[in-house]
C-alpha cells in the first residue's frame, strides 16, 4: 500500500512539469491555432538562461525572474517575427513552423551552451519530507508549489483582469476583437509571451530532476501533448488534470501493467487518452463550442 | 484563360523541378571507383561518420579527440610520409545518413577505413563488406562481434556482455544475495548486458528499460525500493544516470551502486549526479578519463592535452569521449605504422595483429590486444569513486583468463 | 462637412474585386440605410471603411484619412461595427462582453463613466441585466444581437456601423430591433451607416437609402424614393427580398 | 475554441469553390495544353531516366533515397493536402512497410515485388486499424494519436527484438533488386526501378484525386457539413484515403528499406515522421511535385549544410540553416515550394502580358499568394 502510494505521488510530482507545459500549448493554441511542437524546447531555453544567470553568479530566485520573463520576451518576438506571418487556419503550416523553430532553438542551446548535461540545483534545497512512511523531495513539493501558484497567477490574470479578458477575446474572435478596436497583434504576442512564461516554469522545475540539456524537455512535451487532449487544450483547468493524470498512469502502468515496464508505459496513459477521445472528442473539461447559429 | 493560367504554372513548375532534380545531384561524373590503393605520396583517407547533432549530438567530442590524433600523426611527418587526411561527416544518428556518408568516403573519398560511433554502425557493415572496406565503430553492441558475417567490420570499445559478466562475477563473489535491480536504456545494450549477468547467474529482481531522454525515475526508485532492492546497475548514460543518483542521494537511499565503464565518467554522471552521489559506486574501467584528478599529471593525458590544444578542441579535452576518440585515432595511427600496404587489406591486418599495443586512452597496465571477436580491449581494472576520484581495488581482470571470453 | 466621406473605395478578397469604385458621404446624425442583393458588397463596403479587407480608395472619416490604419485603430477613432453574425464572444459573459466594448472608448474615460454607459446601455436593454452573468453563446438570436449593439455603444462611438441585424431574427424580433435605433441615434449622439438585405425593414428607420448592385451604387437618395427608381426594381425589389417571411429562411452562414 | 478545428474557415470555402486538383492533377479541362504539361512531364521522366548514364553511384543511391522518401511523402499529400488531415505518424508506417517487406524477403524468402506486396498488404491492415479512430478525430486530436504511433514505434522494435532484430534489425545478404543485366549495375537498376515505382505511384495518386473521390475531397475540406448536405459519407471516404495512403506510405518505406539494404530502429525515430510532414508542407502538400521538392530538401539538405559549414559547431549551425531554410519556406510559400513557384511562374507570365498590352496592367499587380487568407486581422 505504501509503495502504492509512494508512486502515485511520484506520478503526480512527474505529471506537474507536463501540467505547466500543457498549459502553455493550450493558451498559444487558443490564441493562434497553433500545436506548438516549440514549446518544450522554449522551456529548455529558458532554463538555461536561469542557469546562465547563477553562473554569472546571480542568486537562483533572482535568475529564475529573469529567465521568465526573457521567456517571455523571446516568445514576444517569436510570435512577432514568425508566426503572425501563417494564417491561423493553417494547421499544417503551423505545426511545420513548430518544427522548425524546435530544430532551430535545439541547434542555437546546443551551440552556445553544448550538449552536456548540466546539473542544476534545485530552488529549494535539498531536504526530504517523511510522512507516514511516504516521501517527498523538497524538488517536488517545491516544484508542486511553484507550477501552482503559476497556474494560479494565470487563472487570475485570465478570469479577473481586464488584460486576460481582452487576451482571451482576441484568442476567440481575432476579428470582432479587432473590431472593438483590440490590436490582435499585440494581445496575441501577449499571449505567446504569457505561455512561454508559463513553459519556462515547466523548464525551471523540470532541470533539477532531469539535469539541463537540450533534449530535456522532449519526453515531457510528448506527455503535455497527451495531457492538452485528454484534458481538452480549450480548457485551463483541464490541461492542468490531464498533466497531473498523464503522470499518474504512467507511473502506474509501468509498475501494475506487467510488460509496459519503464518504455511502454506510456502507451497505458494514451491508450486512456485515446479512449477518452473517443467519448468525448472535447477532452474531459473541454466544451463543445457553444456558438448558436 | 484562367485554367491556361493554371496549366503554364503546372508546366514551370515541372521543368524547374526536373532541373532541380538534376541540380541536387551535385553532378558528380560517373567514373570508375577511385582504387583504394594509395600512390607512394598520396595521402591515406579515413572517413568519420559521427554523430555530431541528433539525439547523440553529445558523444561528438569523440570526433575532436580522434580529428586531435590524427592532426598531431600528422604534425609528426604523418605515416611513413604519407599524410593522412580525416574526412568527417554528421551522421545525427541516422542510418541512412551513416550509409550515405560511407558511400560517400568510398566511392568519393577513397576511404581506406570508415570510423562510426554507436549501434547504428550495424547499418554499415553490409556495404563495407562489399566494398572491402574497414570499418572500425566505438559501440559496445554485441551484434559487433560478429566478425564471421561481417568480415571487414570491427569494434573499439569491448563487447557490454563482458563486462556485465565481470559485474555478476563479482556480486555473485562478493554479495551473494543481493537483491539487484538494473537500469539501463530500452535497447539491445540492455539485452546484452541481462544476457552478461544471467551468463554468472545473476538474474535482477527489477529491471527499469527507460526510453532515451527519460529522466525522472523516481516512480522506479520507488519501486525497486519497495522490491528490497540492493544492489542497482546502472548502464544508462545522460541525462537519466546522473539525475537518477542524485535522487537516490537526496532520498538518502544508498544501494551498492555499480555503474558501467562507459558511463562512469565525470561528463556523463558524475558532474550531474554530484560527487557525494557517486561515492562508493563501483565500475570496471578500461579507459582513463581525463576530468578525474588521479591523472592531472599524468604525462600521456597531458600529450593528450596538448594535441586537443593544438588542434582547436580546447573545449572537449575534459571529455573521457574525446579522449576515447583520441585513442581510436593513436589505434589507427599504429596499425597504419605497421602496415604492409595503405588499404583497407594492409590496415585491418596490422590491426588484427595488436598484441599488448599501448593506447593512450587505456588505464596503465591495459593494453590493446587483437580476438576473433573483433575487439581489442579485453582486461578491466575494478574502481571505486572515492568521492574525488576513481581508485583501483584490486588487480586488473582480463576477460580472455576468467573464461568469459575464449 | 460629411462625417463619413468615401471615395472611388475598391475592395478585394485575394484577386476577386468586389467593391468597384464606390462614391458615399454620411451626414452626421443621420441613419444611412445600405441596401442591395446579396452579394452586392453591403458587408465588404463596412468592412472596407474599417480596413478589415484588402481596400484602395479614400475614406475619410470626420476628416481624418483611414487609409494606412489598421482596424483597431479606426476602431479607435470612434467608429462602432456590428459585425454580421453579431461576433459577440460565445463564451464570455453578457457583461464581459459589454466591457470589453469599452475598449476604443476614444479619450481615457474613468471606470466610473464606463460603468455609467453599462447602466445606460442596461436601461435601454433591461434583458441585458437580466442576463448579465450568462453566457453570451446562451442568448436568443435577437438578444445575441442586442448585445452586439450594446457592446459596441459602450465604445461611445460617432459612427455605427450595422452589419445585417435582421440575419437570423424572427419578424418580430427584428422590427423590434430596428425600432430602437431611431431611439439610440438620438441618445448617444450617433450617426448609422445600416446595411441590411431587408429592404423594407430599414427603409422604416432610415433617413437616406443607398443601394449597391455588384459593388456599384446604383441608387443614393431620401429613403422616400426608392421605391418609385426603376434600377431598384430591376435589380433587387423584383426580387422576393422585401418579403419578410423570406428573410427568415435565409442560411447564411453566421459566426 | 474547438469550433475553431471543426467549423471550416471562410478561405475554405473559396478554395472548394477551385477544381478539386487544381495543383497538378485532375481532369485536363484544355486538351491542348494538357498535353503540353503532359509532354514536359514526359521530358522531365525522361530527363530523370537520363541520370544514371551521368552521375556516380553515390548519387544514384542519395536520389534513390529521394525517390523512396518521395513516395512516403506523396503518400502524407494525400491526406494533408487533399482531405485535410495532418498526421504525424506516416513515418511509423513508412516504417512498417520496410519492416514487413525485408522480413518477407530474410525470413520467408519471397522475391522483392511479393514482399512489395506484402508491405502493402501490412500498410493497409494498419492504416485501416489506426484509421478507425483517427478518421473519427480531427486536427489536434488526430495530430496527437499519430505523434504517438510514431513515438512508440522505435520502443516496439525494441522490446519485440526476437522478431523485429533490434538494434541490429534486418539486413539482406544481397541487393533487394539486383540488376538483371551487365549493362547497368545494381545502383543504376535499383535507381531506374525505385523512379518508375514513383511515377507510378503519382499517376495512380493523381487518377485517384481526380476522379470522383477528389471531388468528395474537397468537399470533406471545404467542412463536413457541406460534405454530408452533399451525400459524402465523410467517414468512409476519410478511412478510404486514410487505408489508401497507409499503403503507400507501407509501399514507399519498403522501397527506401531496399534503397538502404536493411531496416533498423533508429531509422524511424519521431522526428523521421516529423520530418516526412516537413516535407509535404514545405514541398506543397497539394502537389505531387512538391511531394518530390520536399523528399528532395529533407533528404540533401542536412547533408548540403552540414558539409558546406565548417568549424566545430556546424552540425548544429547546420541543423540552424536546416531550421531557417524550413520556416523561411513556410512562411515565403504557404502552398509549398511547387506553390511557391506556380505562383512566380503565373506572375512573371503575367507581367510580360502586362508590357505587350498595358491595358491589362492592373491584374498584373503580383498578388502574395496568401492574400485570399489574410483578411483575417491578425
Amino acid at each position: 500500500m505504501t509503495e502504492f502510494l509512494q508512486i502515485v505521488l511520484d506520478g503526480l510530482m512527474t505529471g506537474v512539469v507536463y501540467a505547466a507545459l500543457a498549459l502553455a500549448l493550450g493558451v498559444v493554441f487558443q490564441g493562434t491555432g497553433m500545436l506548438n511542437l516549440s514549446q518544450g524546447e522554449l522551456a529548455v531555453v529558458a532554463a538555461y538562461i536561469a542557469w546562465a544567470c547563477t553562473q554569472a553568479g546571480i542568486p537562483i530566485w533572482p535568475a529564475i525572474a529573469i529567465a521568465i520573463v526573457a521567456s517571455a520576451v523571446l516568445g514576444a518576438v517569436i510570435y512577432h517575427g514568425v508566426v503572425r506571418f501563417v494564417p491561423p487556419h493553417r494547421e499544417d503550416s503551423l505545426m511545420t513552423l513548430g518544427v522548425t523553430l524546435l530544430l532551430g532553438l535545439n541547434a542555437i542551446v546546443s551551440m552556445v551552451w553544448g550538449t552536456d548535461p548540466r546539473a542544476f540545483p534545485s530552488p529549494f534545497g535539498t531536504w526530504v519530507a517523511n510522512f507516514g512512511g511516504l516521501r517527498l523531495t523538497s524538488q517536488q513539493l517545491g516544484g508542486v508549489a511553484l507550477v501552482g501558484a503559476t497556474m494560479l497567477v494565470m487563472a487570475v490574470v485570465f478570469t479577473r483582469t481586464t488584460f486576460g479578458l481582452r487576451l482571451r477575446a482576441v484568442a476567440q474572435n481575432p476579428r470582432s476583437a479587432a473590431y472593438l478596436g483590440l490590436r490582435s497583434g499585440l494581445w496575441l504576442s501577449a499571449g505567446w509571451a504569457a505561455a512561454c512564461a508559463v513553459g519556462a516554469v515547466a523548464g525551471i522545475v523540470a532541470a533539477p530532476t532531469a539535469g539541463l540539456s537540450p533534449a530535456m524537455m522532449t519526453v515531457p512535451l510528448l506527455m503535455a501533448l497527451a495531457a492538452a487532449n485528454i484534458g481538452g487544450i480549450s480548457s485551463r483547468v483541464g490541461v492542468v488534470v490531464g498533466g497531473l493524470l498523464i503522470g499518474l498512469l504512467t507511473a502506474i502502468g509501468g509498475r501494475y501493467i506487467p510488460g509496459l515496464g519503464g518504455d511502454l508505459n506510456v502507451v497505458f496513459a494514451f491508450a486512456a487518452v485515446i479512449a477518452v477521445i473517443l467519448v468525448k472528442p472535447a477532452g474531459l473539461f473541454g466544451r463543445e463550442s457553444v456558438v448558436r447559429a | 484563360m484562367n485554367q491556361q493560367k493554371r496549366i503554364r504554372g503546372r508546366v514551370a513548375t515541372i521543368a524547374v523541378a526536373a532541373v532541380a532534380m538534376l541540380a541536387l545531384a551535385g553532378c558528380t561524373p560517373r567514373a570508375a571507383a577511385g582504387d583504394s590503393a594509395v600512390a607512394d605520396d598520396a595521402p591515406i583517407v579515413i572517413g568519420a561518420s559521427w554523430p555530431q547533432s541528433g539525439p547523440l549530438g553529445s558523444v561528438a567530442p569523440g570526433l575532436s579527440g580522434l580529428e586531435a590524433a590524427i592532426a598531431a600523426a600528422n604534425e609528426a611527418g604523418g605515416v611513413d610520409g604519407h599524410e593522412i587526411t580525416l574526412v568527417t561527416a554528421d551522421d545525427a544518428y541516422d542510418p541512412s545518413r551513416l550509409v550515405e556518408n560511407e558511400r560517400k568516403f568510398v566511392e568519393q573519398d577513397g576511404a581506406i577505413a570508415v570510423v562510426n560511433f554507436g549501434g547504428i554502425s550495424i547499418a554499415g557493415r553490409e556495404y563495407l563488406g562489399q566494398k572491402n572496406v574497414m570499418g572500425v565503430s566505438m559501440a559496445g553492441n554485441s551484434p559487433l562481434s560478429d566478425v564471421e558475417a561481417f568480415p571487414m567490420q570491427r569494434a573499439f570499445w569491448p563487447d557490454v556482455s563482458w563486462e556485465a559478466q565481470l559485474q555478476g562475477k563479482w556480486l555473485t563473489e562478493n554479495k551473494p544475495d543481493a537483491v539487484v535491480g538494473y537500469i539501463g536504456f530500452n535497447n539491445d545494450l540492455t539485452e546484452s548486458h541481462l544476457a552478461g549477468l544471467a551468463e554468472q547467474g545473476i538474474v535482477p529482481a527489477q529491471v527499469a528499460a527507460v526510453a532515451p531522454g527519460t529522466a525522472d525515475l523516481s516512480a522506479q526508485i520507488s519501486q525497486f525500493q519497495a522490491a528490497g532492492v540492493d544492489t542497482v546497475i546502472f548502464n544508462i548514460g545522460a541525462p537519466t544516470g546522473g539525475s537518477t543518483l542524485a535522487y537516490m542521494q537526496q532520498i538518502g537511499w544508498k544501494p551498492t551502486v555499480l555503474l558501467s565503464s562507459t558511463v562512469s565518467d565525470f561528463h556523463t554522471v558524475i558532474n550531474l549526479a554530484g560527487p557525494e552521489a557517486v561515492k562508493d559506486a563501483y565500475s570496471f574501467e578500461f579507459f582513463k578519463d581525463p576530468s578525474d584528478p588521479r591523472y592531472a599529471d599524468d604525462e600521456v593525458i597531458a600529450q593528450y592535452t596538448a594535441d586537443m590544444e593544438a588542434s582547436g578542441h580546447d573545449a572537449d579535452v575534459s571529455n573521457a569521449l574525446a579522449l576515447e576518440g583520441y585513442g581510436l585515432g593513436a589505434a589507427l595511427i599504429d596499425a597504419l605504422s605497421r602496415a604492409e600496404s595503405y588499404d583497407s587489406e594492409g590496415l585491418l591486418t596490422a590491426w588484427d595483429s595488436f598484441d599488448s599495443t599501448e593506447n593512450p586512452m587505456l588505464r596503465d597496465g591495459i593494453t590493446l590486444d587483437a580476438s576473433a571477436h573483433g575487439r581489442v580491449v579485453f582486461q578491466y581494472q575494478l574502481s571505486r569513486f572515492d568521492g574525488t576520484s576513481w581508485t583501483d581495488e584490486g588487480d586488473i581482470q582480463d576477460v580472455r583468463d576468467l573464461g568469459i571470453v575464449d | 462637412m460629411s462625417l463619413l466621406e468615401i471615395q472611388n473605395l475598391r475592395a478585394r478578397y485575394g484577386r476577386v474585386e468586389v467593391l468597384h469604385g464606390v462614391d458615399l458621404n454620411v451626414e452626421e446624425g443621420s441613419i444611412v440605410a445600405l441596401l442591395g442583393a446579396n452579394g452586392a458588397g453591403k458587408s465588404t463596403l463596412l468592412r472596407a471603411i474599417c480596413r478589415a479587407v484588402d481596400t484602395s480608395g479614400s475614406c475619410r472619416f470626420d476628416g481624418v484619412d483611414l487609409s494606412g490604419r489598421s482596424t483597431a485603430a479606426i476602431a479607435h477613432l470612434g467608429i462602432g461595427h456590428v459585425p454580421e453574425g453579431r461576433g459577440t464572444f460565445a463564451d464570455f459573459t453578457v457583461e464581459e462582453n459589454l466591457r470589453l466594448g469599452a475598449v476604443s472608448r476614444t479619450r481615457a474615460r474613468s471606470r466610473r463613466e464606463t460603468d455609467a454607459d453599462l447602466e445606460l446601455v442596461y436601461e435601454t436593454f433591461p434583458v441585458l441585466r437580466e442576463f448579465r452573468r450568462r453566457q453570451a453563446g446562451a442568448l436568443s438570436g435577437g438578444q445575441a444581437q442586442m448585445l452586439a449593439v450594446a457592446r459596441a455603444l459602450l465604445g461611445r462611438p460617432r459612427l455605427l456601423l450595422v452589419d445585417e441585424p435582421s440575419l437570423g431574427l424572427a419578424p418580430l424580433t427584428a422590427r423590434d430591433l430596428f425600432d430602437r435605433f431611431t431611439g439610440l441615434r438620438d441618445e448617444w449622439a450617433l450617426t448609422v451607416l445600416l446595411a441590411e438585405q431587408n429592404a423594407k425593414l430599414s427603409l422604416t428607420i432610415a433617413d437616406r437609402a443607398v443601394l449597391l448592385s455588384r459593388g456599384r451604387v446604383v441608387h443614393d437618395g431620401p429613403s422616400g424614393d426608392l421605391a418609385t427608381v426603376d434600377a431598384v426594381h430591376a435589380d433587387y425589389l423584383g426580387a422576393s427580398e422585401f418579403d419578410l417571411s423570406h428573410a427568415d429562411a435565409r442560411t447564411k452562414e453566421t459566426r | 475554441m474547438s469550433a475553431q478545428i471543426a467549423v471550416p474557415n471562410r478561405s475554405d470555402h473559396r478554395e472548394a469553390v477551385r477544381p478539386p486538383s487544381a495543383p497538378n492533377g485532375g481532369p485536363p479541362v484544355r486538351p491542348a495544353a494538357a498535353r503540353v504539361s503532359f509532354w514536359l512531364g514526359v521530358v522531365a521522366a525522361l530527363l530523370a531516366a537520363v541520370v544514371p548514364f551521368v552521375v556516380s553511384d553515390y548519387d544514384l543511391f542519395n536520389l534513390s533515397r529521394v525517390a523512396a522518401v518521395a513516395i512516403g511523402v506523396a503518400s502524407l499529400n494525400l491526406l494533408t493536402g487533399f482531405s485535410g488531415q495532418v498526421s504525424l505518424g506516416q513515418g511509423a508506417i513508412f516504417g512498417i512497410g520496410g519492416y514487413a517487406a525485408m522480413m518477407s524477403m530474410r525470413f520467408i524468402e519471397m522475391p522483392a515485388w511479393a514482399a512489395l506486396l506484402v508491405a502493402i498488404a501490412v500498410g493497409g491492415v494498419v492504416g485501416l486499424v489506426i484509421g478507425l479512430p483517427a478518421t473519427r478525430m480531427g486536427g489536434f486530436n488526430l495530430g496527437l494519436l499519430t505523434i504517438v504511433i510514431a513515438a512508440l514505434f522505435p520502443v516496439l522494435l525494441y522490446r519485440f527484438s526476437d522478431f523485429t532484430g533490434g538494434q541490429a534489425g534486418v539486413t539482406l545478404s544481397a541487393p533487394a533488386l539486383p540488376s538483371p543485366t551487365e549493362a547497368l549495375t545494381d545502383a543504376q537498376w535499383l535507381y531506374l526501378v525505385v523512379l518508375a515505382l514513383l511515377l507510378a505511384t503519382i499517376a495512380f495518386l493523381n487518377r485517384l484525386v481526380g476522379r470522383r473521390t477528389g471531388r468528395a475531397l474537397s468537399l470533406i475540406r471545404a467542412g463536413r457539413i457541406l460534405a454530408v448536405s452533399s451525400g459524402v459519407d465523410t467517414h468512409l471516404v476519410k478511412l478510404q484515403l486514410f487505408v489508401i495512403s497507409s499503403m503507400i506510405a507501407a509501399f514507399g518505406g519498403a522501397i527506401f528499406a531496399f534503397v538502404l539494404g536493411l531496416v533498423v530502429p533508429e531509422s524511424y525515430p519521431l522526428i523521421f515522421s516529423i520530418t516526412i510532414l516537413v516535407a509535404s508542407v514545405v514541398g506543397g502538400s497539394r502537389s505531387w511535385v512538391g511531394a518530390i521538392l520536399g523528399a528532395a530538401l529533407v533528404v540533401y539538405l542536412p547533408s548540403i549544410t552540414s558539409s558546406v559549414i565548417p568549424g566545430e559547431a556546424s552540425a548544429y549551425l547546420a541543423q540552424l540553416v536546416f531550421a531557417v531554410v524550413l520556416g523561411v519556406c513556410v512562411i515565403v510559400a504557404p502552398n509549398g515550394i511547387a506553390g511557391g513557384i506556380r505562383r512566380l511562374a503565373i506572375w512573371m507570365r503575367r507581367r510580360s502580358r502586362a508590357r505587350r498590352s498595358p491595358r491589362t496592367a492592373p491584374t498584373a499587380s503580383p498578388m502574395p499568394e496568401t492574400t485570399p487568407d489574410r483578411e483575417e486581422p491578425r
